[in-house]
């Protein structure tokens, strides 16, 4: 392998010609922001930090979300940016753990631990240090159409179970799709599966499902799936499902053929003009009053790699994005919550009840495929959609789950 | 040729020679090569063993590469998902042996002279030209239950709702179909081209002999054909096995996997689930089926060259 | 001066042996010619004078040089060759100048040179024509011509007239021999036609199975074969030969048993089993020293002459060259003369005994 | 010659074939008939269901830009470019030279180093997925820029290529090459002057059928790039899928687009092109 290693000298030289980013005080940043509008905002944001700062060249990168995943972890063992985009929790944690990240507790002034409140601080630590900046969150739950609805003769949005239930069965014998859904991108059937199971068994018990100490084949694991299924007997999915994505499975909401879907904030963005104002949003309804309302809500952060050139400027980045101002503007064209609390809320209804919904909640999960390992978070999710297909299945996809939980967490 | 005197020109002289002058003719092949071979073993030749050593490890991108020696390949054994990706290559490899006939047969429909058959030559031709992102995205749609042409034929045979993607068992075919659009394009240029190359003596013979339709076909047109077909046939076979691009536009796989090819599936292993040594595992077999082609191919290359 | 010589030269690929060891001098300002049937090295044997062949033992002199390891284009050699070589890409001129220039001679030289050899070869109203615009005859002119500017010491032809039709071949043939006589050069000359060695050649080579039979000149090698295949190869129609026994001693020679039973006296003390004779010398009518009896079986009238094919009984049959106008039929039964002047007899092993005395 | 020419048929038999050639035709083609219409379709007829008929109006002008002003396709079709033209015409130098090399030339291992390229060739190229792209991403820092791409295709390609190249080189006749080795061209110039002009019409086939190769591949772009500054067509029409989630107008617009520079070349080199591909066909 002599000759390859001397082409790769030659390209490594070639490369060079073509130019790396080298410059000390350039600040790098990848970000998994191409839509549109997370984009433009994130521009706004870099170009007021480099007013503040004219010293720093920075030079904002952005990747679609998918290729993202796939590459941060080249980014963090080589050809480091200074300031990576990134989840906080476990999936932040998976990467501090074996020193990929940078201790950023500097950062963490009492004030700022104040001003972000205890349960996002916590969201940013491990082993008591911080290693990141989270800039926003969003709330999951339906989002429906409030004139379908009333046409079915449901006056009131469901509460409970039950009432999701008979909503479902009300719509159905209207003629409406009670839910729609698209589980060709697996990840949409996983907000179920964690609403399910955080209303059934509590916010405790599935973190450690999440975190691989409870097995799946346990009675628990099964009596979520026993509730998934009262939905799918009755016929409250939309069929044809697995071959739709997220956004193929909007479609029928605003052509007013289905009422309701399960999903994260960003959606509010795409409600076409026609249809916004009879969008409106219910949090997940309660199954066992016993436990704790949990919400999935899913935290963007900014973390630092270890092996970043300009840590400094890095840091300075990510203490600006910290500020109350900042993440005003910052929230305001993400159409997200600030998760610092001195920033204001946008003037949107459905952040507003966002707000209100996650500040007054119990506990917080990141989502399914953030809590737990990838690998078992596409085996759970491809099983998931198994399970709404095929419900008779269920033992088959516990018994994977199950298997790949006991390789994955077996050290 | 004139009988004029020669006029005196100096006369080819055996001269000294150069080191360079001497082994030029055996340092020439090497220079030539070495670049092509510099950049094949580098891109080609070399990645080629490190995936078959990274299948003996456990990786996952960040920690240390832990060698768990056969252990992927055993897992492999017990998963059900990779005994799908077999099955649906098999059927893949199957319905891709399709290909070669139905090109051979739009091949003999088009093989006429009349005016402009040119242009509808090579309009047929036009599949296999685009992106199998585009076809990917054109079938999709295709097989689309709300606004697709599959289903608003279908529905006037009174049948609603088909959506071929959603079913377990009708993906991986609704992916092979448009797999099978371009793949026939391509094996109806090579028979048209084997056609223009006949040799019309043997079918004048075997006219003169009586033979007519079927049998002319049979005796003496298909063996005519045979360099035309083995070629479809190696094409189709790669084809088959190296699909991915159409899986992973259609359906990622789905639904739940029941779509996978090997390809895929090793894609998914890597980037999705961050197992990077079961992921070359998986690449590593589909790289075995292929060998078995491959080794087929080269020996029928490589007896051809010594004859 | 350049003359060629051959020291025990052998020729390998792999384990086969083409050429088996070849002594072989060609003097200066020779036509020699290598014939041979197909298969018996005579190109390859070309090839390694050329040097396009590296000799895998013995050694190649041109001019009193070693030239077994030099280049091709240092040996002083030109060769034309069976496909003429041309590229279809230049014209004629830059064909024939292709090699001048790349050695970077000066233009005006390169110029001198291209003229010279168009004007011997007529391909002046040529030079910028195409080689795919030529016929046949034209191209192999351009092909001597290449050969021609490099004013090389020794020529090289590998079966230069072989994809020519048969009336340009014969033009292409005599052009040839006249170049000869006005070089002057050395020039060896693969072909595997007779006809071309016969007429074009001072010595001819002839090869079979990489080795030499005969080196002579063409009357040496037509009336003096050293041996059976020799003497098969040279002369069209082939000499008959015909299984003899010898039945004792007669004076100063031996008698020996023709087919049909009638005996001939040879003037040789030696034992021999075949008896060799050129259809020329074998007359219709009694003959001198023997006479033989056969029935025709076909004859070919050529207009000048008439070929009669006679069986003479047990498996063995004769050609006759009869006169164009003879009124033998076929099934005609026929005396044929025999002479011994003119007979060949050659020993178990193919070797020649004694080669007649008409020359 | 077979079938049987139609002229020799009866004419209801001529013209019922005449006749067959364009719903033929039109069958065959009828998924890019359907995008070729929907991408000048209005976004109300899609909204209205309208998939399948005659376009009522026609918004050709307006959905074209709209792909350009609204997606970065442009930028797209610029890296397309970069990426193919240099790609194809690399791996087209590469291989005319090993090809040559290894048609003209005796030397131990010829066969086994030929063999090797095929082999290479038909490999699935998934298996060199995780390696190529590390190197990408660990050796040569080259990984989610243009070049890593011209790179990995001049480099895979090149396996094609060479079978392609040697085995045209190899009809060649030895004479001409001899030829100029008596006069005493070296090598190299043998090569230069005399081989290369040869298997100009070869080149001219392969660098066509490479091309669209390079242009339509997926995979790699998938995973050796990330970024929209060097993102190919192909990977970025997908991209765009998850944004245009219903504007199929604009989807089918993009993929007229992407579709457009193969179909082009092919119609234009179009000889070339099925000579390239189908050598091989027709004997042996």
């Amino acid at each position: 392998m002599r000759i390859s290693r001397h082409l790769a000298g030659l390209m490594l030289g070639i490369s060079m010609i073509v130019g790396m980013p080298a410059a000390a005080a350039e600040l790098v940043i990848n970000a998994d922001a191409s839509e549109p509008s997370l984009r433009k905002s994130w521009e706004g944001i870099v170009d007021q930090f480099r007013k503040e700062n004219p010293g720093i060249d920075v030079k904002l990168n952005v990747y679609d979300r998918e290729s993202y995943k796939r590459s941060i972890r080249n980014w963090l063992t080589a050809q480091s940016p200074d300031v990576v985009f990134w989840y906080a929790g476990t999936r932040m944690r998976q990467f501090s753990k074996p020193g990929l990240l940078e201790d950023v507790s500097a950062i963490y002034t009492p004030q700022a631990k104040a001003e972000f409140g205890p349960v996002a601080t916590e969201l940013m630590s491990d082993q008591g240090k911080q290693y990141g900046v989270p800039h926003s969150y969003y709330q999951w739950g339906f989002f429906y159409r409030k004139d379908l609805f009333q046409k079915a003769g449901i006056t009131e949005a469901p509460k409970t179970w039950s009432d999701l239930v008979s909503a479902c069965e009300k719509l159905k014998a209207a003629g409406i799709e009670p839910i729609t859904i698209g589980s060709k991108d697996l990840w949409p059937t996983a907000g179920w599966f964690d609403y399910i199971n955080l209303r059934t068994n509590g916010l405790k018990f599935h973190q450690e499902l999440m975190s691989g100490s409870v097995p799946y084949t346990d009675d628990r694991v099964k009596a979520v799936f026993a509730k998934w299924k009262e939905l799918l007997d009755k016929g409250c999915f939309m069929k044809n499902h697995a071959s739709m994505s997220w956004q193929d499975s909007q479609a029928p909401l605003y052509q007013g053929k289905a009422a309701m879907m399960l999903m994260g904030n960003f959606i509010t963005g795409n409600f076409p003009a026609n249809v916004a104002d009879n969008m409106d949003f219910f949090r997940f309804p309660e199954i066992n009053p016993g436990v704790g309302r949990a919400e999935d809500a899913p935290m963007d952060a900014l973390l630092v790699p270890a092996k970043a050139k300009n840590k400094e400027d890095a840091k300075k980045f990510l203490a600006f994005v910290m500020r109350p101002d900042v993440q005003t503007t910052l929230a305001a064209g993400t159409r997200q919550i600030p998760v610092n609390q001195k920033a204001s809320v946008p003037d949107d209804r459905f952040l507003k009840a966002g707000q209100q919904l996650l500040s007054s909640a119990d506990g917080l999960a990141q989502f399914f495929d953030r809590d737990t390992s990838e690998e078992l978070a596409t085996v759970g999710m491809k099983g998931f959609q198994e399970f709404m297909a095929n419900p008779d299945r269920l033992d088959r996809v516990l018994e994977d789950l199950e298997r790949t939980r006991k390789r994955v967490y077996a050290n | 040729m004139s009988s004029s005197a020669t006029p005196s020109l100096p006369v080819v002289t055996a001269r000294p020679e150069s080191w360079w002058h001497r082994h030029q003719a055996s340092i020439t092949p090497l220079l030539l090569l070495l670049p092509a071979l510099a950049a094949f073993s580098l891109f080609v030749l070399w990645p080629i063993a490190s995936s078959l050593w990274l299948s003996l490890h456990d990786w996952d991108g960040i920690s240390e590469r832990r060698f768990i020696g056969f252990d992927n390949y055993r897992e492999l054994f017990d998963d059900r998902v990779f005994w799908t990706s077999i099955v649906n290559n098999i059927w893949w490899l199957l319905a891709f042996m399709l290909a070669p006939a139905l090109g051979l047969a739009i091949a003999l429909f088009l093989n006429q002279s009349v005016f402009g058959i040119r242009l509808v030559k090579s309009l047929f031709f036009f599949p296999f030209v685009i992106s199998q992102v585009v076809v990917g995205l054109v079938f999709a749609w295709f097989y689309n239950p709300q606004y697709g042409l599959l289903n608003e034929v279908l529905r006037a045979f009174g049948i609603e709702g088909i959506s071929p993607l959603d079913s377990e068992t009708g993906a991986t075919f609704a992916v092979i179909v448009a797999g099978l659009w371009p793949q026939i394009a391509y094996c109806m240029i090579l028979y048209l081209a084997g056609l223009a190359a006949m040799n019309p003596e043997v079918i004048e013979a075997a006219r003169m002999d009586g033979a007519k339709g079927w049998r002319l076909f049979w005796h003496a047109v298909l063996p005519q054909l045979r360099p035309a077909t083995f070629i479809a046939v190696v094409v189709s076979v790669i084809g088959a096995l190296r699909s991915f691009d159409l899986v992973a536009i259609m359906t990622a796989g789905g639904p739940y996997s029941s779509s996978t090819v090997l390809a895929y599936y090793m894609y998914e292993q890597t980037f999705l689930s961050v197992r990077y040594g079961y992921g070359a595992a998986v690449a590593a077999v589909l790289f075995l089926i292929m060998n078995v082609y491959i080794a087929f191919f080269l020996w029928r290359m490589l007896r051809r060259e010594q004859a | 001066m350049a003359d060629v010589r051959l020291n025990n030269v052998r020729k390998r690929f792999g384990d086969v042996e083409i050429i088996k060891g070849i002594d072989l001098a060609v003097e200066h300002g020779q036509f020699c010619v290598f014939v041979g049937p197909s298969g018996c090295g005579k190109s390859t044997l070309l090839r390694l004078i050329a040097g396009l062949e590296k000799v895998s033992d013995g050694q190649v002199t041109i001019g009193g040089a070693d030239m077994t390891h030099v280049a091709p284009a240092n040996r002083g050699t030109a060769m034309v060759f069976q496909s003429y070589a041309l590229y279809p890409h230049m014209t004629v001129a830059e064909n024939i100048s292709f090699g001048l220039r790349m050695a970077n001679t000066p233009k005006a030289e390169v110029e001198q040179r291209v003229k010279h050899a168009a004007d011997m070869l007529q391909l002046g109203h040529l030079l910028n024509r195409k080689p795919s615009q030529l016929s046949g005859g034209q191209r192999q002119r351009v092909a001597i011509g290449r050969a021609i500017v490099r004013n090389p010491q020794v020529f090289l032809f590998d079966e230069p007239l072989s994809n020519l039709d048969a009336s340009l071949r014969v033009q292409m043939r005599i052009e040839i021999g006249k170049l000869h006589q006005d070089l002057g050069t050395t020039m060896i000359y693969v072909t595997h036609d007779q006809v071309e060695a016969m007429t074009l050649a001072d010595r001819i080579v002839v090869l079979n199975a990489g080795r030499i039979e005969q080196v002579g000149s063409p009357l040496e090698l037509y009336h003096r074969p050293k041996n059976l295949f020799v003497a098969r190869f040279i002369g069209s129609p082939t000499m008959n030969t015909l299984p003899v026994q010898r039945t004792g001693g007669d004076g100063d020679g031996m008698r020996f048993t023709l087919p049909g039973g009638a005996p001939i006296v040879l003037p040789t003390r030696e034992d021999g089993v075949t008896l060799g004779v050129r259809p020329e010398h074998l007359s219709l009518g009694t003959g001198e020293d023997a006479t033989l009896q056969g029935q025709v079986r076909l004859t070919e009238r050529l207009g000048s002459e008439t070929m009669l094919y006679v069986d003479l009984g047990s498996d063995v049959e004769v050609v006759v060259r009869a006169d164009g106008l003879s009124s033998v039929r076929a099934g005609d039964t026929v005396p044929i003369g025999v002479s011994r002047r003119s007979c060949h007899l050659f020993d178990s092993q193919g070797a020649a005994v004694i080669n007649g005395a008409l020359l | 010659m077979f079938p049987t020419p139609i002229q020799d048929r009866s004419r209801a038999a001529q013209a019922f074939y005449r006749a067959s050639l364009i719903p033929a035709l039109v069958v065959w083609l009828l998924p890019l008939v359907a995008i070729a219409f929907t991408s000048i379709r209005s976004i109300d007829e899609l909204n209205q269901g309208r998939f399948w008929t005659w376009p009522e109006e026609t918004r050709f002008v307006e959905n074209y830009t709209a792909v350009f002003t609204q997606s970065p396709m442009g930028q797209f079709l610029v890296n397309s470019v970069l990426i193919t033209v240099p790609a194809v015409a690399l791996s087209i130098a590469l291989s005319a030279m090993a090809g040559y090399a290894l048609a003209k030339y005796r030397f131990r291992g010829s066969l086994v180093l030929f063999a090797i390229f095929i082999a290479g060739n038909f490999v699935p190229f998934q298996i060199l997925m995780i390696p190529v792209r590390d190197l990408f991403v660990n050796v040569v820092p080259l990984y989610d820029t243009i070049l890593a791409l011209v790179l990995f295709h001049m480099a895979f390609q090149t396996g094609f290529c060479t079978l392609f190249m040697r085995n045209f080189i190899k009809q060649i006749p030895d004479a001409l090459i001899e030829a100029a080795r008596v006069e005493g061209v070296s090598e190299l110039r043998i090569f230069w002057h005399v081989v290369l002009p040869l298997v100009r019409p070869a080149m001219a086939a392969l660098a066509v059928l490479v091309f669209t190769f390079v242009w339509n591949d997926f995979f790699w772009a998938l995973v050796l790039v990330q970024s929209d500054e060097v993102r190919p067509v192909t990977a970025g029409l997908q991209a765009l899928r998850g944004t245009w989630t219903s504007a199929w107008q604009l989807i089918s617009a993009g993929a007229i687009i992407a579709a457009l520079p193969p179909v082009a070349l092919f119609f234009l080199m179009q000889r070339h092109f099925i000579a390239g591909l189908t050598l091989g066909a027709t004997k042996g």
